[in-house]
Formats: C-alpha cells, structure tokens, sequence
C-alpha cells in the first residue's frame, strides 16, 4: 500500500477542505465563541456534514453512511484541524460510531443511520481523571434489578452537553462494559465544561444510573476490545487534527515570513528563521508520514496497528506543539494578540494532544510493548 | 548592635505596626495588585493605606535620594527592608512603570528640575506611567519607529501611533520615543520626551490577547503638543535612554524564569504518585526533572551575574542572555503545568480551574520571548556582544 | 504461477545452489565487505566466488541494463531478489561507490562508449572507484572548488588536490570535479571527469578520524594527465551531474537513521529491568521511547518520500530533508547506545567492548551531518527549494 | 557567598591553567596515546602536581596539603578539563582523599602526605555494572579469620592499574563497609582499561582476597556516609571538569567561527550559527553557576548540598555534551580527524558524563527528592 492518499481519497479531501473553507473557516469558530453560543457547535453545518457524506464516513453504507476507512476519516479530521471547526465529528462520527459498528444490530439501526445524518450525536465518556488512563477506570456497574445501576464521574466528554446519549465505559466486576444510556436518563448529570480551545466537552456525573440489561454494548466484562478499538481509530483521527492544525500553522507561518519586514527585510531573509522553517518542515513531513501510516494500518487490521497510532499520534502532538509554538513566536507581539488566528490554532493543539492520550502515554505505550 | 541591625529592629517594628493584615500573604491573583495614578482602585482601604504610608517614608523606591522622595536606603538597608517584608509575608505597596523603568532613567539622564517634579509623585504612587515605545510594523525593529515629533519652537507636535503599550488606558503619563530628526540615520533621529496622556490628540485602543486578558492598548496621537522641558536626555539621542532602559526590562522579564512552585510538586498534586513512589506518568516526570535543573541553574545564574555585575566581572549586554534563557524556560515551565494539569487545566471558564488560570498563564508566558526584545534579538546580541562573531 | 513467482522460484534455486554458507549471515564488522577492484581482498575465497558468480549474471546491479553488464531486472524482479537474498540472509556481495554513485551517474549523463567501458567492470567487481570532491579549506562550499584542469589539446593536464576521498589509497580510478573555466562563475567552470588512479602525479595519504580509522584520504594531483574521452557530460556543466550524484548520495547517508535493532532492546540488554518491567533507567527510558517514535516515523517517511517520488508528488529536493533528519536522528541513536551501554561502552581496546566497536560507531555518525552536504546546506535547501523563502 | 571565585581562588586558577598550558598542554596526552604510554599518565607531572600544591588540594596541611576547599578542588579540575591532562587527580586527590580524611588517623598519616605530594597513588572501586549505581553494590566482604574475605568485581576504577592501593565498596550484612587494601593482595587482580579519551580506568576482581581488620576505614557497615560524601564531592569536580572541557571546546569553536571562510565570508557570519553559539554559550554560563554553587555549598556544608551537585553534573554534563558535540558540527569535516583537538574534547566528555552518575542518574535524584 503506498504512503500516498489514493485519487479517492485525494478527492474527498478536495471536498473536505472545500466544504469547509466555504462553510465554516475560522470565523465560524470565533462566530460560535464569541456569540456564546449555547451549543458551541452548529447544529446546520453538523446535518451539512451528513448530507456531504462526512458525519457517516466511516458507517457503513447499509446504515446511511459513506462506508470508508479510518484513512478517509483521517482526511476529514485533517480537514477539520485546518479550519478549526467545532464539530461533534471525533465524539459521535468516530468514537461512537466506531464502539457501534461491534453492536447489536439493533443499536445499529437505531443510532448509526442518525450519527450519519447528523442528526444524533453520541458521545463517549472514558476519561475520569486529569490524564487519559483508560485501563484505570472506577466507574462502576452493578448488577441491579434487570439490568445495572452505574456510579461514576466522566471528564472531557466530547459534546456531552449536546449529545442525544452517552457512552460510558464502567467497571463490572472482572471487566469492562459499555453502556448505551440516554443523556436524559434520571441520575445522568451533564454540565459543559467550554474549553481553552471554544471547542466542546462536558463533565457527566452518574448517580445510582438505573439501566435495563439492553443498554449493555456487546458483552458484559467484554466492552475492552470493542473500546480499545474505537480509541484508536479516534487517536489516529485525532494526530490527523494535529497534523491539520499544525500544517496550517505552518503554512501562514511561511506566508508570514516571506512578506513581513523587518530591519528592512523579509523575515524569512533571516538564515536563523530559514534554518527553523526547513527544520519543522522536516518534522511535519515526518509527523505526516507516521499518521497515514497508523490510519493505513487500521484499515489493512494489521496486526500492532495500535503502536503505529502510538508514534503517530505522539509524533503528531510534538511537532505540532513545535509548529504552533514557533508560529507565535515568528509572528512575534501579533501572534500573541487574539485578532489573529496563531493563537486559535495553538489552543487547539493543546486539547487535541491532551485528547486520547498525549505524548508521554503513548511513549510509555511504545516503551511497554518494545519490553522497556 | 550594629547600625543595619538597629535598622533591621526598627524596620521590623515600623512593618508590624503599619502593614495591614489584609495586605500579608499572596495575592490571589494579578487583578489585585496596585498600581497607583489618578484613578487608582484598591482592593479593600487597607491597601490604600499600606501604599500610601510607605510612600511617605519613600520605601516603594527603597534606594532612591530622599530628596526625590525615595527611601534614601543604602544597598544593605534596602536588602533588610526586603528580607523584613518577606518575612511577614507583605505584599508590594505599589506596582510601577514609574519606579521600575522610567525613575531609574531620569535618575541617570534626566535634568534636576524633571527629577525633583516627577520622581515624588511616583514614589508617591501618585501618577502612573506606562511606556510608549513598539509600533505597528516596527516590532523588533524598535529604532524604526515612525512616529514623529514636529519642532514648533518652544513645543513639538507629535503624530503617530504606539502599540504594546501596557495599561495605556489607565496611565496618567507616557514616556515615550519620538522621531524629531527625520533625516538622521535611523538610531540618531530619536528623543525620549513625556507627556500627560489626558493632552488632546491622545487616544487608546486595549488590544485582547489570546489568554483573554488586555493588558496592552494602541495609542493613537493625533496632534498632541509636548513640551520641550519634558525631553529627557540629549535631542536626538533618546536612543541611548531606550537601550539603558531596556536592558533594565530585560533583566526584569528574565527574572520570570524564577516564579512559583516546584514543577514536580504541581505535577503530583494533579497526578498522584505510582507504587513506587514516582510521578504517575514517567514521561513527564523525565521532562519535569530536566526542567527543574534548568529552573534551578538558571536561579543560579542569576545570583551569579548580579555578583559578576557588582564585581565588574561582565558586560551589561550579560541581561540578554538571562532574557533569552529565562523567558524560554518559564514558556516550558508553563508547557508543563499544562501537561500536569490535563484536560482539567483546558476548562477556560469554570471556577474548578478558577477560570482557566493555569491555561490563562500559559498562553500569558509565550509573550515573555517577544516582549522587551526578541529572543532572537537577544540572540543577536549576545552574538554581537559577548562573542564577538564577525557581522553580528 | 505468474512471471514474477516463476522468477521468484528459480532465484531461490539459483542462491540455494550459488551462495556459499560463508557469505550468509551478519558482517563481523564493517572490514569484512567486499569491495573488489584491481587489490581486491576477500575474507575468504568463497567470498571472491560470491563476487564473481553474482558479478556474472549482473546481480551486483540488478536493475542495470544487460547490454552493460547489468542484471536487466524490472523493479519488481529486483525487489524479488533482495527479499530471497534476505531469505537466506546472503551477504552483499559487492560495496562499491562504482555501483551506488558513478553507474547512475553515467546512465544519466555518459556517453555510448562510456558506458560499454566502464559499467561492465563495475558490475564485476574488477574496478574499484573513489569520488573526488571536496576539497581542503572548500567544506560546505563544494563548488569553490580549485582542482584545476589545463587544456592541451586532446588532454588536461591536471593539478590540484582533493580531500575526504573515501578509500582513495585503494582505489583504482577517480571520478572527480575539476575546474576547466577558471573565469566563469564558480558553479559554470566545473567539469567531471575520470582517470585511473595509477596516473605519474596522484597521491594519496590517509587521514585519521576521531573514530580511530581512516577510511579517507587526502589526494594530490600533480599534472596528471586526463584524456578528454573520459569527460562525462557537457563541458564546464559537471556541477549537473555532481548534483544528480550528490541526491543520491543524500537518499544513502539519510537511510542511516533506519539502521539497527531496536534501542530500548540495546539498552534492556546492557540495564536490565526494575521491579515494574520497565528500563531500570528511567530517564534514559524517556529518551530511548522518543527516539524509537523518531525512528519508527522517520522509517515511514523514507517509505512515503518513495511513494511519493514515485507518484511525482514532489520536488527533488525532499532528499535534503531524509539527509538532514536520518543523520541528525542517527547521531542521538548513538548518543543513546553510548548511555545505554555505560562504562563498558567507553573501552577503546578491550575485546569485551569488540575494541570499541559502539564507541567508534558513535564517533563516526558524527560525520554523517558533515558529509555529503552538511546539516546546514541541507536546511539551506531546504528553506529556499522547499519553502521559497526570500533570500535562500 | 557571592558566586564568583575569590581572589585567592582566582591566584589559583592562573596558576593551575598556567601550570598545565606550559607542561601539560594536549600535546601530552597526545604523546601519552600515541607512545602507548605502559601507565597512561606521567608520574613526573604527577610529582609536579604534588609539588604545585595541586595533587594536595583538599588534603589538610597537617598531612602535607594545602588544606583548600571543594571550590578550589573544581578550580583544578576545571582547569585539567581544559587542557585533557590525564592525571590520578578525581581518584586520589579527590575521591580517595576525601574517604580517608574520614579514617582512622594512621591510615590518614599513612597515605595523605604521599597523595599530596603526587608520589601515592589511591583508587576508589565502586561501580560494578555499566552504569553508576553506588546503592546496589554486590561485592562482598564476609567475616573471615581476623579479617575479611572479599569477592566481587569491580569496574571503571580510575587508575587502577597504577594505584599503589585500593579503597573498595563492599557489602558487609547490613550496610557497606570501605577497605583500604594494597593493590598486591592476593587475589586481586587488576586489568588496565584503556578508554576511548586515552584516559586510565581499570577492572579489579576480588577472589577470595583475604583482608586484616585493620583494613576497615570507618567502623563496618558505616561506610555509606564517607562513600556519599566523597561521591558527592567527586561529582561536583567531574562536573567542573565537563564545564572546562565543555568551555574549551566552545572557545575554540568561537575563534573558528571568526576565522573560517565559506561561501566568500567567516562562517561566524551565519546568522544560524550566530544564535546556536549564542544559546551555547548561555547554556554554559548557566551551568557554571551551577557548578560554582555545588561546590560552594559543599565547603558550606550546605543541606541538601548533594541536590546541588546532582543539578550542576547534570547541567554541566548536557551542556558539555552540546559544546562538543556543537564543536565537532561547526568545525565540519577537520573537526572529524584525530588531527583535530575537538573530537578529543568529545571524548573527554562522554567519559565525564558517564563518571559518578550521568545526567540521568542525577535527574533521577532530583525527582526523588523532590518527591515524584
């Protein structure tokens, strides 16, 4: 399989950043931002979303969706970074959509012909801690009347604020579960958390959660593959953002340097600029690499595809922290100023490598499975 | 007992008897400091109270001459004063551009008539200043500067615009670089000159920086008469002020690389310890560990120039170098704390991150190697000053 | 059974029969390679037949066209062969610089005659051949080069003197730059030619690296006499094939990154595990994951540039950035082994250390952000062909 | 305190640099590697030494030395960090006169006035496996007869091949017990090493080496706090001497910048390279004052004086590392060859960096202490 997007897949990016760059540049962020708009995404350009095929990439075609793989999502992940759009796309597109595609058929039909429309939003809600530990969870199902009552408290639930129902992965005894619970369910508290970044996540408090047996996602004690897998389908997607957000800090970067002056010259005149610029370059082309590589594999299920998602998405988070950081610093006191978008761009990055994981635990994942 | 511990006894005495309790301890955050000037706002009367009795006694500029209203303290005295406040945990009686800045520079170049009408009502906290020197396009490239200064004899007329003014909108007076020699080659054609930002012409824009907050303003002048007895130092050659001043900045800026508490510290309260007692994530522990070497080096080094600088040991352009590495080191202290605190520390408004402090202060540092000089002007100029390399 | 599993069958056959038990497995160490040439020396004779029965077919060039020696292989046979070769783990039968850099060379740019001469004896092993391009005082700044050749009709006459010339003292011809237009612009007056090492005028003398080996030489030219047939392109345009030549030479030194089994093995090896499995170094353990994340998606990008050459996706230009992360990444990979192996590491002479072997190996990979264009030019490059940046 | 050198400490600085440039420039150690020389050092400037004051830095006068401090014990070896100058000074001078200044006083008369005058040479054998981990020593010292029997091996024993006795680290029950046992005891054996820097190190076996108990230095099972001390102030030297070879190789790579030419001007002129120097030189200052302080604060009897010389030796050691390997870069192709001084300065400092703890093992230290 060459490193190289297919005309397919070259043709949905055209459309992705097409979409995008007519329909929701940055300014639809700093629209939904400084509006204070409630939901702090936009419901029309999410169904837009569904009707471009987006919203469903990678849900199969007999469920409403596109039908693709995790290199196709990939490009619309990228996509989205470029344009720092607000969209429950990693939340319910990928994450959800992903721990569905393992579930009864039922619950497919339910939820996955919506999620492609744009019309639901689901969320998954793993983290509970400051720090992604996914094998470290204690929220807790217990066996209660026919089904389960669930205990807990979940953090940086993409979208939960929003979503139609929520996906919570919880402890029941041996192993994990997932469960498939309305977000209006009695004992479900949901309060959004707005984020550095104006994009969405929520805090969900579960209090004596009472669920029939029915809201179980796969098997009891059996949620930790299907969850595992949805994770890191999202991390790949999720480096692919990084990829998206830093290339493009990159890019105005390189346009900055080429006409700002400066001691009367270009910036980009200056050899220790140059030297910078040619150096993240170099790293971008890398990150790049290591992310087409982790999505290419998850389509191909080979075998060690997750520590392929480990490099990139650790690779991808540091060389686009790098791209962001020297993006402000080569803007000099404008970069700094909230009128341009140097600052949109590096507040995003922040999240998104603290999202399913950052650098370190994927190196701590590298460094496990290398038995060091 | 010795004349500076008889100060000390006496020192500690006065401290007990006149600092307000309200103003012991660490403020709780930036917003409550005080700043002074015509329209100051105190946090509670005590505050008030505190800068103002310690500017009788000239104690918020502790080494000034008292016949400017300064303490008139020895070096030796104001290090007592220092160690007393800390050790009752006083908070600064008043923060300056005044006392910081602009004093030490009329007390080097300024005429005895500016000193003795401007420096009591700074110590007095009475007016506040704030720094026009940066302008839109100019960056880096301070001597630049477009905005300029008609002679029209006995005053000039200046136009033009200021940026990165910090607090404009709130200061009484500007110190400020003029152009009043077009034709000179860029550096000559400068002068350093005041004015009171109330005089007609003078407007202010606050700029939002992308921590939220607007500490810096445009500053428009539109017309604006400046007198000629408000010029400090020689016509034309207000550069030589500026650099003086800078590198006085500069050291100040550097000094950020010193703040807070221990990294590690910050990490394990967020993160808790593993079963064998290390930071539960071994990544970030690793980084934290390099980190705190470096913090604890470059503290060091600061002690260390202050003493090369007293000894005569070094050139001044050594405050470039604690600029560079200090600015660059609190931009990954704060890159830390940011990875230490997780998505907790991403919630920009809710009151469990007080909201958004930590990534408020994040985003705050990345101006700390663009502010007073570019790292990559410090850069040049350790390059060119204390290297010596060809063409620097 | 397609063409290709046909080919696939009967190569294995092929090296079942051809390849002796003595040229399958590792390389002791780097002596050991076969390097052929007029001096030719060989671990063993099975070696020498190795070379030659290889040499035969054209398998030393695979994909060479036959009518030159070459094996004629499409790309698919030839990638068909490497993998049978690493099935039996088959040693190379042939280093050569006549292969890896001058073959290509006169595929592109030779004449008829040229190639019938020279590609044949290449591909057999019989002519062993150095490059000659640096030159001393010039580094970096190749086409200042001063070597240069008088016209006298149907010869130059040549004089001058080359430095970094790897393997020169055992080489038995030159490919070599030199000034034919001295009053042209320094890139326009170049020209590459080729003489036989055996000419009245050339010397050469070893030079000592830190690594302790010296696989380099100075080289004198003392009017040596070079026939004009043995130019190879156009007139004072050898800079062309030079940059074609050095492009390769870049793709080489930067696929060094991707050398060698995995640190945190190398390390594991030497340090052992702590109580929780993990790298009984911590600190270490951080540097080695982050180098292995380095390693692995450098790897994946050697593999996407081919990709991408492949698919005309992108400027020549992207081998500076293989050049420049491949070396740099390949110089903290031994910085790494070095801490990974500790003390032991540090023995120069011991057999216990293989006399130094990873010490030395680290030595010499500081070299490899210096040759073939430094770390420097390749950012240059990049900075001005990749990124159009102003002034590069 | 203030943090530069006092007067007297700058006296002795000239003296040292101004000793070594004239009889022990890098052309010793040169000829030294080149001779094959059969000890490795020179035992006239080793008497030299002894007679400058030097070889006696730390040791009290009462026992013929010059009774200075640990700053004055870095000002020599910063200054032998200059010049490379391979000398018993870190193994006697330093690590073994600062254990017997500890010991019994007939041990101290036996062996300090002969250590300060550079005729005596001690070495300490502590480190066993590749890394320097001085809490898990193995050696053995069992009860035996009037004595102890000793097995075990030791490693990276500095000069132990000409060391006229041995101060060996040894596992007595319950803690470590120091030995001071005559280099021609039988059963010890010991190899010469010779190191990549052309500096002398040694392996020493132990089998079965029967000892008096008049061997012990200290009281048994009381040796940690001598063997802590005198690794502390072993390390803060080390580190003087990375900051001295580290300078060094900084200063010469300065003077190239300014006199080399490429592409018709001195390199010194590249902007790029301008600010890498200009970062490098930052770095090393900063080191120094770390390295200054440890060394004060050790004469202070400073606490947690042992933090302050883990952050100087692991600073200084980055930092030397950067010079060197800065130097080697900026000098191109020449800085290659062993004609060259640099690649001898990048030597030098992978063994400093290795000797007593590396930059990690002290980052390690620093964490712990500081409880994480």
């Amino acid at each position: 399989m060459p490193l190289i997007l297919t005309e397919e897949q070259t043709m949905l990016k055209d459309a992705a950043d097409g979409f995008l760059a007519e329909h929701a540049p940055i300014s639809h962020l700093r629209h939904l931002r400084d509006s204070k708009d409630a939901d702090g995404v936009s419901r029309d350009l999410w169904r837009a979303f569904g009707e471009m095929g987006f919203a469903g990439v990678i849900i199969p075609e007999e469920h409403g969706g596109s039908g693709l793989g995790a290199v196709e999502a990939g490009v619309v992940a990228e996509a989205l970074g470029r344009t720092l759009t607000p969209s429950p796309f990693f939340g319910s597109s990928v994450l959800a959509a992903r721990v569905l595609s393992d579930a009864a058929s039922a619950d497919q039909q339910a939820w996955l012909p919506r999620i492609a429309a744009g019309e639901a939003i689901l969320s998954l809600a793993v983290d509970e801690g400051p720090k992604h530990q996914p094998a470290r969870i204690t929220t807790t199902a217990e066996r209660s009347g026919n089904g389960f009552k669930l205990n807990g408290a979940k953090g940086f639930v993409l979208d939960g604020h929003i979503a139609d129902a929520l996906i919570v992965a919880a402890k029941t005894g041996a192993g994990t579960t997932l469960f498939l619970i309305d977000a209006r369910t009695s004992g479900v508290e949901i309060e959004r958390t707005v984020m550095v970044d104006a994009h969405n996540a929520a805090r969900v408090t579960l209090t004596d959660v009472q669920v029939d047996a029915d809201a179980v996602l796969g098997a009891v004690d059996g949620g930790e593959a299907a969850l595992e897998s949805a994770l890191n389908l999202g991390r790949a997607c999720v480096a692919a953002g990084l990829i998206g957000a830093g290339d493009q800090a990159f890019l105005s970067t390189v346009e900055y340097l080429r006409t700002r002056k400066q001691f009367g010259k270009a910036i980009g005149e200056f050899q220790a600029l140059q030297h910078r610029a040619a150096h993240l370059f170099t790293e971008l082309e890398i990150a790049k690499a290591a992310v087409l590589a982790a999505l290419q594999r998850i389509d191909a299920g080979t075998e060690k595809a997750d520590l392929a998602v480990s490099v990139a998405k650790a690779k991808a988070g540091r060389v686009a922290e790098l791209a962001v950081q020297e993006a402000v610093q080569m803007h000099g006191g404008v970069g700094m100023t909230d009128e341009y978008d140097v600052g949109l761009f590096m507040k995003r990055v922040r999240v998104l490598n603290e999202l399913l994981g950052d650098a370190g635990f994927h190196a701590e994942r590298i460094a496990r499975a290398g038995g060091y | 007992m010795t004349d500076l511990e008889t100060f000390r006894a006496e020192t500690r005495a006065w401290l007990e008897a006149n600092c307000p309790a309200e103003c012991r301890g660490p403020l709780d955050n930036d917003e409550d400091r005080v700043w002074g000037g015509r329209n100051a706002t105190f946090k509670t009367p005590a505050h008030k109270r505190w800068m103002e009795v310690m500017g009788e006694r000239g104690w918020t500029a502790p080494e000034w001459p008292t016949e400017y209203g300064g303490g008139g303290l020895t070096r030796e005295q104001a290090k007592v004063l220092g160690s007393e406040m800390r050790r009752i945990d006083a908070q600064s009686p008043l923060s300056s551009f005044g006392i910081w800045m602009l004093g030490p520079a009329l007390l080097q170049f300024g005429t005895e008539e500016q000193k003795k009408r401007f420096l009591p009502e700074i110590v007095r906290g009475e007016i506040r200043w704030c720094q026009g020197y940066s302008e839109p396009g100019a960056g880096s490239d301070l001597a630049g500067l477009q905005t300029r200064a008609e002679d029209r004899g006995d005053h000039w007329i200046v136009n033009g615009q200021k940026v990165w003014t910090s607090y404009a909108d709130q200061a009484d007076w500007i110190f400020c670089l003029v152009r009043t020699d077009p034709d000179a080659p860029k550096h000559l054609g400068i002068s350093f000159v005041l004015f009171d930002m109330a005089t007609p012409g003078v407007t202010t824009r606050p700029i939002t920086l992308i921590s939220g907050k607007s500490p810096f303003c445009e500053t428009f002048f539109d017309d604006v008469r400046v007198e000629k007895e408000n010029l400090v130092g020689t016509l034309n050659r207000g550069w030589d002020v500026a650099k003086a001043l800078l590198a006085h900045e500069r050291t100040m800026i550097g000094a950020m690389g010193d703040m807070g508490r221990p990294m590690g510290q910050v990490a394990v309260d967020s993160l808790g310890l593993d079963e064998t007692g290390r930071l539960d994530e071994p990544m970030l522990r690793a980084r934290i560990a390099e980190l705190e070497i470096d913090v604890a080096a470059f503290r060091l080094s600061m002690e260390r120039v202050g003493d090369q600088v007293k000894a005569r040991q070094v050139s001044p352009a050594i405050a470039s170098m604690l600029k560079y590495y200090g600015s660059e080191l609190n931009k990954r202290r704060h890159e830390l704390a940011m990875a230490a605190g997780g998505s907790d520390a991403l919630e920009w408004e809710s009151d469990r991150s007080r909201k958004g402090t930590a990534a408020r202060d994040w985003l705050r540092t990345k101006a700390n190697s663009i502010e007073g000089g570019t790292s990559e002007v410090q850069l040049n100029i350790i390059a060119k000053h204390l290297l010596q390399l060809p063409g620097a």
